[in-house]
């Protein structure tokens, strides 16, 4: 179960996470793109992280604050793909005091198809679907095996780090890298990476 | 402290404090929203004419905010370097140069560009019901496969359909024409590019990425990224025939058509560098039969500092010429005013 | 084999070849005597106009064969790359562009230059009783005990020099009056450059000098040459102060007077950069209570692709104004034409 | 005692010895200058070494040819200053078939005129008069000493050599090294080193 005060906690732990691996999430987007992944991510989750000392109704209307801020401060292709991720979260978390760990389930799920629909990525098209795909999955197992939002939430950020870890050999069909071609193989996507930090996050923040 | 070689205070504030610059270079051309980011014509909006609005990530100088003028641009949103503009840009630029008679959206394909402009394209058409149409232009060769990937870019082209679609709006053509026009350039050009060294980002505060003293970089786009294929450094006159090859392959042309032949320097390649590229690529074309009708050499799509130099060659009609040849008034393009 | 990141063929062809290459993009501004590596204005001579010729090394693109045409030079003699063209030369295009009104030698401040244009005035003047008078342009102060040296470099002044005094020639003003007016641009205009790399002469092959990657080299020419003093990397803000003041102590200037602020790129410097300078420029001047009434951002006067800056500060009176809003006609500068 | 054969073998031999040493030359003009001087001194004495095939009157004639086409091929400072060293070489020689040592002394004597009549340096001044000056010298020595052409070319060039080497030291006062201000000592002048090479050529073959 999470509250809106927990859901504060992990969107400022989210800036703190993504300014502390700017240089490496650029890092892996100099490879097989533009060197800005850690940048970009860093500046979007700042400007969150100054929402956060006003009060909000509930959790559904700081994410939505909080996507439509991504929206306008990220840019790039993660700009609006994060950005759509939380402002569709928040649907269906409208007038939760308490989110339980289904809840969550159906959230996260929201966030993703947003994710799909915006950038029609599939699976094994070396982005960070690949990261959010196994993440759902394992999300949704360790629900029904009766975990709670915080073991929920660790399950999917280790699927999520290993659908990262699987990106590594992918040739990219979506977004920059797949100008690379053959190029693109032997490394890791940066969204991935990024998102299974924001899992990470999640399950340190909302348990 | 400081060992990077980039004439800057601070990353962050790059792309604000350049467009200070513009603005203070350029009084009589600009007027630039320095909170959105946002470089508009000084007139703007002119009652009657379709706005043109485009945008991008920073970096590539003198486009899009160079290109912003009488017979070109109304409007250029300045993303952070490399990185596109957010659809609050797209948005304001849109409601603050429509004229009456709609605005058309020139948008390069990369994701980023495609989903933040389609965000502003949703939110303008609800917001205010201002007619917006969008031309997605995806010149660059170098990327073959586009079913599998993300589809060919927008490099070169760009460049050229701004001024000759800005003339065709300047001449009070409907937004539909316009559109289509725009539509017609993008698919009647094609581009290919090359790199002798990266680029830094400044925000990265190194080179993207590392390249031999004796290899250079084929299929570049325009964003420091690597290319399609490393290869062995030649003369200038293969280096050429590389370039032009693969374009005059996919170049929709028939017999006798004139092209506009562009040589394009991604930044850190010297004039005189260029104009020699662009008499082996004239030498290429005279001996394909290719009459080129209209040229432009220089620094126009670049890369930052990076040093290499693309090609774009344009099929051309008399509407494409009369258009071409229309007046222009912007701080990177300019003539007949 | 190849091991320079140069788009050239042989570099003993890099001049003859760049000039074919300007020859084949403006076909109608410019006329290229390519054995003699002169580029004419189209229509020259122009009857009852004064003549002016500039010229100097190559690697300076667009100066000085980019300023060809109405308004700005009649002729440029393109030297090797940094190295001053030679008397027979200058002396053919004297002889190309006499009008009947005479001719006006602009010539940066460098011995090779003004030995070279020395011998043509003086078998010019000997065999064909051409009247010829000789600017000499000296406006960079990092050259200070001219006691000691070769006197002031020639640096941007000369660009704005050729343009203002072009706008004259082009009224029709006779000879003495020109040169006069030369004189007085040149005198009012004072230059300081920066580089933050060396540069590669094609047929060195190597860089002119080494860099660390925390310094940078303040008083500079245009030649690659090493600067006066070699000064740890500072943020744009320390650097524009390092440029503007020694300008300031040295322009001649009343209260009151404006001034046209020039930034100049070297070559390798990206624009959004030159602008982020730009910016901080206007932002010492306006301190300084000093209004820029014109200015001019780009790569105009390079070394090749080094990567730095030079600040042009020009005082400015309502000749100069008028003579620098007038049209012209150029490759690399136009406006009003 | 030499000839216009003589004359027609140094220049030859001169082109071969700019050839040789012009990555050298340019290296010093790297260092104080803009890198062109061995470039520069390359170009010119090749297009002289094309002269050689046509027939003269004399030596005066071929040096006053040289002359002229180094002028009009070199360019830079040292065109003009090498040019008009060879036209006014060429006066005191006007008519002569056997060039004694004496006549070639008047000869360089009147070509070092012309240098610093273009160039207007003074001894001192880190240019290639700091080579020229004490070679004239050193030549006139030789020669009232009772040495020939041959004796007295190499004792110039040995005195050129230690001008050459002279300048080292020095702050230049003149050309473009003297922008460098005070950065310009603890370089050797690239003209001092070219008028030595031109020295030894002509010792070379002028013997
Ligand atoms: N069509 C897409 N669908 C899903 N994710 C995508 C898509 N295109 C790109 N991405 C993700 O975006 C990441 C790059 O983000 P970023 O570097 O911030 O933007 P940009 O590529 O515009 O520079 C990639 O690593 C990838 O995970
Ligand atoms: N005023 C002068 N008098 C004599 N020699 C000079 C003078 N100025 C330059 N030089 C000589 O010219 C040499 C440089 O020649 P070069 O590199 O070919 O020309 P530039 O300096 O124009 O590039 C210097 O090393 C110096 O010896
Ligand atoms: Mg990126
Ligand atoms: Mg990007
Ligand atoms: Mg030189
Ligand atoms: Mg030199």
């Amino acid at each position: 179960m999470a509250t809106l005060d927990d859901v504060v906690a992990w969107l400022r732990d989210l800036a703190g996470t993504m300014k502390e691996h700017a240089a490496e999430l650029t890092e892996l987007d100099s490879a097989i793109g533009d060197a800005d992944h850690g940048t970009n991510m860093a500046r979007g989750t700042a400007a969150v992280a100054a929402l956060l000392d006003e009060s909000y109704d509930d959790a559904a209307a700081l994410l939505k604050k909080a996507g439509m801020t991504l929206v306008s401060t990220v840019g790039g292709a993660s700009g609006p793909l994060y950005g759509t991720f939380f402002l569709r979260m928040a649907g269906p978390l409208a007038g939760k005091e308490q989110i339980e760990a289904a809840d969550l389930g159906a959230a996260l799920r929201a966030g993703v198809e947003g994710i799909q629909q915006r950038g029609k990525a599939e699976a094994g098209d070396k982005t960070m679907y690949d990261a959010w795909a196994p993440a759902l999955e394992a999300y949704d197992e360790a629900v029904s095996g009766g975990q709670d939002v915080g073991g929920s939430l660790r399950a999917a950020a280790e699927a999520a780090a290993e659908g990262r870890d699987g990106t590594e050999p992918l040739v990219a069909r979506k977004g920059r890298a797949s100008y690379l071609g053959d190029r693109s193989a032997g490394h890791l996507d940066p969204g991935a990476a990024s998102t299974t930090l924001l899992l990470e996050s999640a399950a340190r923040t909302l348990g | 402290m400081w060992d990077m070689k980039k004439l800057i205070n601070d990353p962050e504030d790059v792309v604000v404090e350049a467009l200070r610059g513009m603005a203070a270079a350029h009084p009589d051309h600009l007027r630039v929203d320095l909170e959105k980011k946002v470089i508009y014509r000084k007139d703007a909006p002119v009652r009657g004419k379709v706005g043109l609005v485009s945008g991008g990530g920073s970096g590539h100088e003198p486009m899009h905010g160079g290109f912003v003028g009488l017979g070109m641009l109304d409007a250029a949103c300045a993303g952070e370097v490399f990185t596109s503009p957010v659809p609050d840009q797209m948005m304001a630029a849109t409601t603050a140069v429509d004229g009456g008679a709609g605005v058309l959206h020139i948008v390069k394909n990369y994701t980023g560009d495609v989903m933040n402009f389609e965000m502003a394209a949703e939110m303008a058409d609800a917001d205010s019901g201002i007619q917006v149409r969008t031309v997605v232009t995806n010149d660059d060769v170098a990327v073959k496969d586009s079913l599998y990937t993300a589809g060919r870019r927008g490099v070169g082209v760009t460049v050229l359909l701004e001024k000759i679609v800005g003339a065709a709006a300047e001449q009070g053509r409907p937004l539909e024409e316009i559109a289509d026009l725009a539509t017609k350039v993008n698919e009647s050009g094609r581009s290919m590019g090359l790199a002798l060294t990266s680029c830094t980002v400044p925000s990265a505060g190194k080179p993207t990425f590392e390249l031999g003293d004796d290899e250079f970089e084929l299929g570049i786009g325009i964003h420091g990224e690597p290319g399609r294929e490393r290869r062995p450094m030649a003369s200038a006159r293969e280096l050429a025939q590389q370039l032009v090859e693969p374009i005059l392959e996919d170049l929709p042309r028939k017999d006798g058509q004139p092209v506009l032949a562009f040589v394009n320097g991604m930044g850190g390649t010297p004039l005189i560098e260029q104009y020699l590229m662009f008499n082996e690529v004239q030498t290429i074309l005279a001996k394909a039969d290719i009459q080129v009708a209209r040229s432009l050499v220089g620094n126009y799509i670049t890369s930052l500092e990076m040093a290499g130099l693309s090609v774009t060659l344009l099929t051309l009609d008399d509407d494409l010429i009369g258009l071409w040849d229309a007046p222009v008034n912007t701080p990177g393009l300019r003539w007949g005013a």
